[in-house]
C-alpha cells in the first residue's frame, strides 16, 4: 500500500481545479462590472454637455462654477444661471425645455454627484484652484466630455501620491484633510 | 493499587489510537455542549456588542480596559509551559516529558486562539482589525513600530506559528502510524498530513534533528512573547503598572498558570481517555515539583510589588496599591494570595502531590487565582491613576462575564476536536521509553 | 505613508525646534470661576454627543473640557479650587507612542491629533493618559430631530468604537491658516485662532496662541511666575500653562 | 490535463460562470450609493456654499440682556457666541447663553396652535391653524372690548423690556385692560426696593466691581446667578488679574458657598438672615473708627449704635475681630464696594438688609465713584416695565382676583408662575378660575400645560425685538434683536401676535398699533430713537439701522452719570429691623432652607436644554438631579451618607431627594437647587428631581412685597431609601499631589 502524497492529492486535484477557474471568472467579473457597468458616467437629468460649453463655446469653468476659487465647494449653478443665457439661447432644444420645465416649477436639477470625494475628508476648491492647479488635472479633459465621466479614482492614495509629488507643506499630515 | 505494567509497543498503538478512532457518547455529549455554550455565551453576545459598540461591556471613563484584556493576558499565559516546557524537557531530555507533551503544546496552541480571539473582543472597531498587521492597504498607511500592542501583534503571531509548526512536527510519525491504523478517507487524508512517511533511518534523523532545533528556537520566543504582552502595561505610566519587574512577573505568572493548566488536562486525558498507563504519578509528581518553584518566585514578586508600591512613597503608587489591597476589590486580592501562594505549599507534601484528585483541585485554584491576579492589574489600577476627579469604578457586565464564560468553551471545544484528529500522546516517543520486549521477557 | 513619515520626523532629534507652530494655552486659574461656559462652548463646537441621563450614570459622558475640583481646608476655613481639564496637547504625549495604527501621533503644529478615520478602538491611548481627558464612544449617538440641525460641518460626527479628545478646535486653526494664505502671509496673527472655551471664557482666564511668537499674548503668560504644568513630574510636557491661584495671606486656609 | 471529459468541461465552464457573476454581483455591490448635487433655483446673494456668517442679535436666555453673535451655515444656526461689541458681555457668553441653540432646535417645541379638547391640565389638544385661532381669540377679546369688560381680561409675561413692552403696554391699554404684569423669580425685588428707599432711583445702579479692590458681597452670587454674571464675570478677572501688580480682594457672605464664594478671598458663613446686622456692624465700626468724615457723622455713628459688633457678635455669629478685620480692609481700600443679593435679599427683612448694604457703602465713599456704585443716565428706551414687575404680594393680588372668577381671558408670555410660585401660594387654584387662558409659549412648560389655547411663539432666535439692558453699563444703549434663522416652525413671535390680535380686534386699535409685523414696528421705534440722537431729523437713518443690524447693538458714544444721591440716616429707621425671621420654630424645624438658583437652570428656565442638563453643577458635579445639600458634620449627626434619600419637610410642604454632602455650606442649614422638578417640559426636563420652592412657607417681606424664599425653616428626616446622585467628580481632594501647583513656602 502506497505512502505517497501526490498519490492521496489525486481526487483533490479537480475540485481545487474548479475553484481557480471560479476565482478567475470572479475576477473577469468584477473587472467586467467595472468596464462597463462603471458609474463614472452617469446619465444626468438633462444631457448637458460640456464640450458645447467649455470647449466650442470657450465658457470658463468659473463663470458658472463661481464659488470654485472662493470658497470649498465648487458649487452646480444655479439653475437662475442656467437660465441667464437659455432664456434665449437654443430655447427649442429638447433639454434646454426640460431645464425650461425645472425654472417654471422652480426646482433644482438633481445632477447626479460623479466626482464624489469618500466621506470624512474635508477638500477645499479654494486651496487647490489657488494653488494653479487646472481643472483638468483632477476632472480630465471635462471640454471633451459630452457627458461628464470620472477619471481619477479620488480615492486617498491618488491624494497622499500628488500631495507627495508636489511636496505640499504639509500635504501629509492627517489633519490637513481629516477634522 | 496492581504493580504497574508497562505496555507493549502494540498496546501503545492500540491504547493511544483507540481514543481516535473510538468515540464513545460521552465524547458528543461533550462536544456538543461545549459548542452550544460557546455560540450562546461568546459569540452571540460579541455579535450584539458588535451591533451597539463596546459600550455593551462594563467599560468606562477612566477604566477603559476590562476583562476582555485580562482574559486576553490569561490566555495567553496559559499558552505559555505547553510548547515551552516541552521544548525545555526536550533539550534537557527528561524522558518524562514524552507521554504528556502533546497535549501540552495542543492547550498552547488553542490558547492562543481563544486569546486572538480576545483581541477581536476587545477593539471598538472589530471591522478595521486587520490594521493592526503591516499589511500594504489602500490609504497607504502603516500600523505604529513603537506602540507595544504591535509588538504584540507581532509576538503572539510569531508564537503561534513557531507553536502550531513545532507541534505538528512532532506529530508526523504519529500521523504516519494513524495511517496505517486505518482505511478509506481517513487513510487518505493521514497520508497527506504525514508526508508520506516511511521511519527511515534519514527520515528519524532529520526529524530529531530539526526538532531540537525548533525547541531551541522557541523558548526565548515563549520568554519574550508575555514579557511583551506585560509591557502592553508596563509601557504605560500608570501607577502600578509602570514597573521593571512586571516582565519576569508575567512570564513567571504564565508559566505557573500553564503548568497548572497542564495538570487539570493530564487528569481530565487520563481520566476519559483511559490513559492510565501513560500518564502516572512520576509526571504528577515532577509537575508538582515545577509548581512548587513557580509559586515561590510568584509569591516573591507579588511581594515585591507591594515593595514597590510602599517604598516608593509616591502617593500614585501608594494609593493605587492600597486601592488594590483594601479597596472594593480587597477581597479578590486576597483570595487571589490564598489560591496562588498558599495552597500550592500543600504539594510539599508527596502525599497531595501523587494524588490525582488533590492535584487537580489545586490546580484548578491556582488558574482561578491567576484570572483574578489578570483581572486586578486591569480593574484595579486604572480607576486609580492621577488625577483624584477622575477617580473611578469599573465592573464587569454581563455580557462581558458571559463572554469570559464561552472562552473556556471555545478552548474546551477545540481541544476535544484535536484529540479527535492527533494522537494525545506520543506513541512513537513513549515507546522509546519503554524497556525492548526481549529484555522484559527474560 | 503619511503616518510613516509623520512618525520618522518625529523621532529625527530637535523636532519640536522645526515645528512651524507650537500653539499653546494658558488657564489664570486666579481669573477662573469655574463657571463653565467653555464647558458647553466645547461641546457646542465640536459636535459632542447628548449622551443621556443612562451614559452618565455609567461614567460614559462625552467631554473634551472638563472642570476638577478640589477641596482645601475643611468648614469653616474651606476653600473650593477648579482646574479646567482639556488635552494638554503633551510635547511628550504618554499617549501617542501606544497606538498600534498610529490614529494619535505629533503634527508639525505641536498638537496632539486624533484621527477618528484611523482608530479602531483599542483605548490604549486614553489608558496611558495621565490626564485622563480622552473621551471613547461607547455607542453610536444620535440627536432628536431637529437637534441635529446644530451639528457644525466643519467637524466630524464620531461612531462608535472611535476615541476622541479636544484638538484644539483643529477646525478654526485650518480656516485662519486658509485665511492666511489666501492675503499672502506665511503665519497666522496673534489672535487669529481662538478655539471655543478660550473664546467663550466669561472672566478671560484662558489665552490661547503660538507659543513659537514672542511677541504673542500667550508667550508673555507663559513667563508668568505663576505659571506651572499639571503633573510636571512626568515629563510629558504640556502645551497648556495654568497660572497658579494667588492664595491672600492672613486670614483662614492660605 | 490531456484528457478533458465533455461533463468536466462543463463543470469548468460552470465553475467560471458561476464566478464571473459573483465578482460582478459583487462589484456591484460595492458601488457608492448615488449621491446628487442639487443646485439652488436663485441664490441668495450674501451666502455662498461652507462658508459661514455670523448675524448678531440679543441672548434671551436672562434678564441680563447680553448681546450674542450666531454662526449661520447653510441657513442653520451653529453656534451662538457673545458679540464682541456688545458693552454688556464684550464677546463673552455664559453657559446658558450658548444652549440657546437647544431652545431654538428644541425636539419639544410646539409647532402649531393648540387647542383644549380634554380637561384643562389634561394635556389634550387639537392642533388648528392660525386663522382660526386669532379669529377665535381676536373676536373674544373684541367682545369683550366692546361689551367693556375688557378689565377682566389680564396680561402676564415674563421679564419684558424694550419696545416689545411698550407695545404690549399700548395693547392692553387700547383695549381698556388696566392688568399687564411681569413675573420673572430672577427680578431682585428688595434691592430695588432698597435702593428706591436709599437713592430714591427706581432703576438699578451700575455696581463698577471691575474697578473695585475690594469688593465685600452679602450673599449675591455676582458670578453665579445675581443681575448680569457674564458682566460680572469680565470685571471679576480684571478685579483679579487686570491690573499689573494689584490685585482686588474678594470677600464673600453667606451661609452657603456660592460660586462667588469659591473664588472669594475670605469666605464667611454668617447665620441666614444676619447679613444686613454684618454690614451694618462694619458700618458702625468705619463710623466709630473715623473712617467716615461726612457733616452727619454724629448723626450716624448715633444711628448705628445699637449695631456695635461687640454687641451683636452672638446674633451675627461672626466676632468682633474679624468685623474690625473687614473694616480695616475698607478703610485700607481705595475703592470698597458692597453689594447684597441672593439669601441676603431673600430674607423676611431683604429690604432692610440690601439697605444696610446701599448705608455701607454710602459711609465707605464708593457711592457714584468709580470703582463703586454708579448712576447712569436715562436709558433711551422708556423703561417703565419695572412698574410691572410684579412681586409676590402684588401676585397674590392678582391670583385673589382669578380666585374670585373675575377673570375671564389670561394671556401668558414667557413666564411660568406654576412653576415658580409656591404651592403654598395656591396660585394653581386661583389660575383654574380664569375663563379661558391664552398661554403665547414655545415650549409645553408647566403653565402652558393650564392653557385653552396655545400660540406657538418664535424663540428669540427667530424674532425682532430690541433690548435695554439692566443694569446699563454706564453708557445708555439698546440691544438689537434679529431673526438668525427662518423659523423652523409654524410659530410668530409674541410681537406679530399681538399686531395681529390688534387687526382682528378692530376699532381704534389698528389706528394705534398701525405695524404689520414686528420688524416693522421696530424699525419704526428705532427711527425715533435715531432722530432723538440726531436732534430731530432722520436724515441718514437707513446708514444707521444697516450699521445697527450688524452691529446688533447701539450705544451712545460718551458714559453719562448722574451724581451720587445724598443718603440720610432715617433710612435705617424707616428700614426697620435687618435681621430675619423665620416661618417655623427652631425645635421642630431645626434648619433654614435655601432654595438657590444654579447658574444651569437660573429659576428653572433652563431645564429643557439637553446641554444644561448634562452640565456637571460647578460646585457639586451633579447632573440631572435635584440634591440636598448638607454639612459633613449635619450629615454625620443625622447618619447621612451622599445619596441617602431623605424627607425634607417644612410647615408649607415636604420633599424627598438624595444627599450630597457639601463641604462649604454652614451646619444649620439646608440648601436645594431650583430647576428641576417640572410635571411639563419636554423630554429633557420632566419628571426630574422635585421643586424646592414646594417647601417654601408664603413669608413675604414687607417693604418690597417680595417673597422671602430664604426665611422658612425646615427638618429632615431620612427615609432608608438610596439613590445614587449621578456625578462627574471621584474624589474632590488632591490627596497632596499638589495638583493646583508647587506647594508654597507658608502654606
Amino acid at each position: 500500500m502506497s505512502v505517497s502524497v501526490l498519490e492521496a492529492l489525486q481526487p483533490f486535484k479537480k475540485p481545487v481545479l474548479l475553484g481557480l477557474v471560479g476565482l478567475l471568472g470572479f475576477l473577469v467579473g468584477d473587472w467586467a462590472n467595472g468596464r462597463f457597468n462603471s458609474d463614472s458616467a452617469p446619465v444626468q437629468p438633462i444631457e448637458f454637455s460640456h464640450r458645447i460649453h467649455a470647449s466650442e463655446n470657450q465658457i470658463p469653468c468659473q463663470y458658472c462654477h463661481v464659488y470654485a476659487a472662493r470658497t470649498p465647494s465648487a458649487g452646480v449653478p444655479s439653475v437662475s444661471k442656467c437660465m441667464g443665457c437659455h432664456q434665449s439661447i437654443a430655447t427649442e432644444s429638447p433639454e434646454i425645455q426640460k431645464l425650461h420645465g425645472y425654472w417654471e416649477a422652480r426646482q433644482p436639477i438633481p445632477w447626479i454627484k460623479v466626482h464624489d470625494v469618500p466621506d470624512f475628508v474635508y477638500f477645499t476648491h479654494k486651496r487647490h484652484i489657488k494653488a494653479d492647479l487646472e481643472c483638468e488635472q483632477c476632472h480630465g479633459p471635462v471640454e471633451t466630455m459630452d457627458r461628464i465621466t470620472r477619471v481619477e479614482s479620488l480615492r486617498m492614495p491618488w491624494c497622499i501620491d500628488c500631495h507627495t509629488e508636489n511636496q505640499v507643506e504639509h500635504g501629509r499630515d492627517c489633519w490637513t484633510c481629516h477634522k | 493499587m496492581a504493580e504497574y505494567q508497562e505496555p507493549t509497543y502494540a498496546e501503545v498503538n492500540r491504547d493511544v489510537l483507540r481514543t481516535m478512532l473510538v468515540t464513545g457518547p460521552k465524547y458528543w455529549t461533550a462536544l456538543g455542549i461545549s459548542m452550544t455554550v460557546a455560540v450562546v455565551c461568546f459569540f452571540g453576545p460579541w455579535f450584539y456588542q458588535i451591533h451597539v459598540g463596546v459600550g455593551a461591556a462594563g467599560m468606562n471613563r477612566s477604566a477603559f480596559w476590562g476583562t476582555y484584556l485580562s482574559n486576553f493576558i490569561f490566555w495567553i499565559g496559559l499558552s505559555h509551559s505547553g510548547t515551552l516546557l516541552s521544548a525545555v524537557l526536550h533539550i534537557t531530555q527528561s524522558s518524562w516529558r514524552k507521554a504528556i507533551y502533546r497535549s501540552a503544546e495542543a492547550m498552547t496552541l488553542f490558547s492562543l486562539v481563544t486569546a486572538a480571539f480576545f483581541v477581536m473582543v476587545h477593539v471598538g472597531r472589530v471591522w478595521f482589525v486587520h490594521w493592526n498587521f503591516p499589511v500594504p492597504n489602500q490609504m497607504g498607511l502603516w500600523p505604529n513600530f513603537r506602540s507595544p500592542l504591535m509588538f504584540d501583534v507581532m509576538a503572539v503571531t510569531t508564537y503561534l506559528t513557531a507553536s502550531s509548526i513545532f507541534i505538528y512536527m512532532g506529530s508526523v510519525p504519529d500521523f504516519a502510524a494513524v495511517r496505517d491504523a486505518s482505511t478509506g478517507m481517513r487513510r487518505r487524508l493521514y497520508t497527506i498530513f504525514s508526508f508520506g512517511w516511511r521511519g527511515t533511518q534519514k527520515e528519524w534523523h532529520t526529524l530529531g534533528w530539526a526538532y531540537t532545533f525548533f525547541a531551541v528556537f522557541v523558548i526565548p520566543l515563549a520568554v519574550s512573547v508575555h514579557s511583551i504582552v506585560s509591557w502592553d502595561f508596563a509601557m504605560s505610566i500608570v501607577p502600578s503598572l509602570h514597573q521593571t519587574i512586571f516582565a519576569p512577573y508575567f512570564v513567571c505568572g504564565a508559566i505557573y498558570s500553564g503548568t497548572a493548566g497542564i495538570v487539570s488536562v493530564m487528569f481530565l486525558l487520563r481520566k476519559f481517555l483511559g490513559l492510565e498507563r501513560y500518564i502516572r504519578e512520576i509526571h504528577l509528581d515532577n509537575l508538582g515539583k515545577l509548581l512548587i518553584t513557580l509559586s515561590l518566585i510568584w509569591t516573591y514578586i507579588n511581594i515585591m510589588e507591594v515593595f514597590t508600591g510602599w517604598f516608593s512613597g509616591s502617593s500614585f503608587e501608594y494609593e493605587a496599591m492600597k486601592f488594590r489591597m483594601f479597596g472594593f476589590y480587597g477581597p479578590l486580592y486576597w483570595e487571589m494570595l490564598l489560591f496562588c501562594a498558599l495552597v500550592p505549599l500543600l504539594m510539599l507534601f508527596g502525599k497531595i502531590r501523587k494524588n490525582w484528585r488533590y492535584m487537580f483541585i489545586i490546580s484548578i485554584l491556582i488558574n482561578i487565582g491567576m484570572l483574578t491576579e489578570r483581572f486586578l492589574i486591569v480593574a484595579t489600577s486604572q480607576p486609580r491613576k492621577f488625577l483624584p476627579d477622575a477617580f473611578g469604578f469599573y465592573f464587569p457586565s454581563p455580557v462581558e462575564i458571559s463572554i469570559t464564560v464561552g472562552s473556556f468553551a471555545i478552548f474546551t471545544t477545540l481541544f476535544l476536536v484535536f484529540v479527535k484528529w492527533v494522537p494525545c500522546v506520543s506513541i512513537y516517543e513513549v515507546k522509546e521509553t519503554l524497556q525492548p520486549l526481549r529484555k522484559r521477557a527474560t | 505613508m503619511s503616518t510613516a513619515n509623520t512618525l520618522r520626523d518625529y523621532l529625527k532629534p530637535g523636532y519640536y525646534d522645526e515645528f512651524d507652530y507650537h500653539w499653546a494655552m494658558t488657564i489664570d486659574l486666579d481669573r477662573c470661576t469655574g463657571c463653565s461656559a467653555c464647558v458647553v462652548a466645547c461641546q457646542a463646537e465640536n459636535n459632542l454627543p447628548i449622551v443621556g441621563e443612562k451614559r452618565f450614570s455609567e461614567r460614559r459622558e462625552i467631554k473634551w473640557l472638563r472642570i476638577e475640583r478640589y477641596w482645601q481646608g475643611e468648614y469653616p476655613d474651606i476653600k473650593l479650587r477648579f482646574l479646567p481639564m482639556l488635552c494638554q496637547h503633551c510635547d511628550q504625549a504618554p499617549c501617542e507612542t501606544p497606538c498600534p495604527v498610529a490614529a494619535t501621533y505629533h503634527n508639525q503644529d505641536g498638537l496632539n491629533t486624533q484621527i477618528y478615520n484611523r482608530c479602531i478602538g483599542t483605548r490604549t491611548c486614553a489608558v496611558y493618559c495621565p490626564y485622563e481627558v480622552r473621551s471613547f464612544n461607547w455607542f453610536t449617538y444620535t440627536w432628536d430631530e431637529p437637534l441635529e440641525q446644530q451639528l457644525n460641518p466643519d467637524v466630524t460626527v464620531r461612531e462608535k468604537g472611535v476615541m476622541e479628545k479636544c484638538t484644539f478646535c483643529i477646525q478654526r486653526i485650518r480656516i485662519a491658516k486658509d485665511k492666511a494664505k489666501d492675503d499672502d502671509r506665511r503665519r497666522v496673527r496673534d489672535g487669529e485662532v481662538t478655539p471655543a472655551c478660550v473664546q467663550s471664557c466669561p472672566t478671560e482666564a484662558m489665552v490661547f496662541g503660538d507659543s513659537k511668537d514672542p511677541d504673542s499674548k500667550v508667550s508673555q503668560m507663559l513667563n508668568n511666575p505663576r505659571g506651572f504644568k499639571v503633573l510636571e513630574d512626568l515629563n510629558t510636557l504640556p502645551s497648556v500653562v495654568y497660572l497658579q491661584k494667588v492664595e491672600e495671606q492672613g486670614h483662614g486656609h492660605g | 490535463m490531456a484528457n478533458i471529459s465533455r461533463r468536466d468541461f462543463l463543470k469548468f465552464i460552470g465553475a467560471g460562470g458561476i464566478g464571473a457573476g459573483a465578482g460582478y454581483i459583487y462589484a456591484e455591490s460595492v458601488k457608492k450609493t448615488v449621491e446628487f448635487l442639487v443646485p439652488q433655483v436663485i441664490p441668495p446673494e450674501d451666502w455662498s456654499p461652507g462658508v459661514a456668517t455670523w448675524y448678531n442679535s440679543l441672548c434671551g436666555q436672562c434678564p441680563a440682556g447680553c448681546g450674542i453673535s450666531v454662526r449661520i451655515r447653510e441657513g442653520r444656526a451653529k453656534k451662538i457666541e457673545g458679540n464682541p461689541v456688545h458693552p454688556v458681555n464684550q464677546g463673552r457668553l455664559c453657559a446658558l447663553g450658548q444652549s440657546g441653540l437647544n431652545a431654538l432646535y428644541n425636539p419639544d417645541r410646539i409647532r402649531t396652535p393648540l387647542r383644549l379638547t380634554g380637561a384643562r391640565g389634561s394635556g389634550e389638544y387639537e392642533p388648528i391653524d392660525w386663522d382660526e385661532a386669532m379669529t377665535s381669540l381676536g373676536g373674544r377679546l373684541g367682545s369683550m372690548k366692546i361689551q367693556g369688560a375688557a378689565d377682566r381680561i389680564h396680561l402676564l409675561t415674563g421679564t419684558v423690556r424694550g419696545h416689545l413692552d411698550l407695545l404690549l403696554a399700548r395693547f392692553m391699554e387700547q383695549l381698556g385692560a388696566p392688568t399687564y404684569l411681569q413675573y420673572d423669580y430672577t427680578h431682585p425685588h428688595s434691592l430695588y426696593a432698597a435702593n428706591r428707599m436709599v437713592f430714591g432711583v427706581d432703576r438699578l445702579p451700575y455696581y463698577d466691581i471691575r474697578n473695585s479692590d475690594l469688593l465685600l458681597s452679602f450673599g449675591a452670587d455676582y458670578l453665579g446667578m445675581w443681575i448680569s454674571p457674564v458682566h460680572h464675570s469680565l470685571s471679576y478677572g480684571h478685579l483679579r488679574q487686570g491690573r499689573p501688580g494689584h490685585r482686588g480682594t474678594c470677600v464673600q457672605i453667606e451661609p452657603r458657598m456660592s460660586l462667588s464664594g469659591a473664588s472669594a478671598d475670605r469666605w464667611i458663613p454668617a447665620p441666614p438672615g444676619t447679613e444686613g446686622l454684618l454690614a451694618l456692624a462694619i458700618a458702625e465700626a468705619l463710623v466709630d473708627g473715623g473712617g467716615y468724615d461726612g457733616a452727619d457723622r454724629a448723626d450716624w455713628s448715633a444711628a448705628l449704635r445699637p449695631f456695635k459688633a461687640s454687641k451683636l457678635a452672638p446674633t451675627i455669629g461672626v466676632d468682633a475681630a474679624v468685623v474690625a478685620e473687614l473694616t480695616d480692609a475698607i478703610r485700607r481700600a481705595e475703592h470698597p464696594l458692597a453689594i447684597g443679593g441672593g439669601p441676603a435679599a431673600e430674607g423676611s427683612h431683604g429690604t432692610a438688609a440690601m439697605t444696610a448694604v446701599n448705608v455701607l457703602n454710602h459711609l465707605a465713599g464708593s457711592l457714584g465713584r468709580r470703582g463703586g456704585v454708579l448712576f447712569g443716565a436715562d436709558p433711551v428706551v422708556a423703561d417703565d416695565w419695572r412698574v410691572r414687575q410684579a412681586s409676590y404680594a402684588r401676585m397674590m393680588e392678582h391670583a385673589q382676583i382669578m380666585g374670585r372668577g373675575d377673570v375671564d381671558v389670561l394671556l401668558l408670555h414667557g413666564t411660568n408662575p406654576v412653576f415658580n410660585l409656591p404651592q403654598a401660594s395656591g396660585y394653581t387654584a386661583a389660575l383654574d378660575k380664569v375663563g379661558t387662558i391664552v398661554a403665547l409659549s414655545s415650549f409645553m412648560d408647566d403653565t402652558t400645560a393650564m392653557a385653552d389655547l396655545i400660540l406657538p411663539t418664535n424663540v428669540y432666535l427667530e424674532s425682532w425685538g430690541d433690548d435695554v439692558p439692566e443694569p446699563g453699563v454706564g453708557l445708555p444703549l439698546a440691544t438689537l434683536s434679529q431673526p438668525v434663522v427662518t423659523r423652523i416652525h409654524d410659530s410668530r413671535s409674541a410681537g406679530d401676535i399681538v399686531l395681529g390680535l390688534a387687526h382682528q380686534i378692530g376699532g381704534e386699535l389698528p389706528a394705534e398699533l398701525p405695524w404689520t409685523t414686528m420688524e416693522e414696528y421696530i424699525r419704526h421705534s428705532w427711527r425715533q430713537i435715531y432722530s432723538v440722537e440726531a436732534g430731530g431729523t432722520d436724515a441718514g437713518f437707513d446708514e444707521f439701522w444697516k450699521d445697527a443690524l450688524r452691529s446688533g447693538v447701539w450705544a451712545r458714544n460718551r458714559a453719562e452719570m448722574e451724581a451720587a444721591p445724598t443718603v440720610s440716616p432715617a433710612v435705617l429707621a424707616q428700614a426697620g429691623s435687618a435681621a430675619s425671621e423665620f416661618d417655623g420654630a427652631e425645635n421642630d424645624y431645626p434648619f433654614v432652607l435655601q432654595p438657590m438658583m444654579t447658574q444651569g437652570f437660573v429659576d428653572g428656565r433652563g431645564a429643557n436644554l439637553p446641554w444644561q442638563q448634562e452640565l456637571p453643577d460647578p460646585l457639586t458635579s451633579v447632573v440631572f438631579s435635584t440634591w440636598v445639600e448638607l454639612n459633613p458634620t449635619t450629615a454625620a449627626e443625622l447618619d447621612l451618607e451622599e445619596g441617602d434619600v431623605v424627607e425634607v419637610s417644612s410647615s408649607a410642604g415636604t420633599l424627598a431627594a438624595p444627599v450630597f454632602i457639601y463641604q462649604a455650606i454652614r451646619p444649620d442649614v439646608v440648601a436645594i437647587p431650583i430647576g428641576q422638578g417640572h410635571t411639563r417640559f419636554g423630554r429633557f426636563a420632566e419628571g426630574r428631581g422635585t421643586n424646592p420652592l414646594d417647601l417654601v412657607a408664603t413669608v413675604t417681606d414687607e417693604s418690597s412685597g417680595a417673597l422671602a424664599t430664604a426665611a422658612t425653616r425646615v427638618t429632615i428626616r431620612k427615609t432608608g431609601e438610596r439613590l445614587s446622585l449621578i456625578k462627574t467628580d471621584g474624589v474632590s481632594r488632591d490627596l497632596g499631589r499638589q495638583i493646583l501647583g508647587p506647594a508654597k513656602e507658608h502654606a
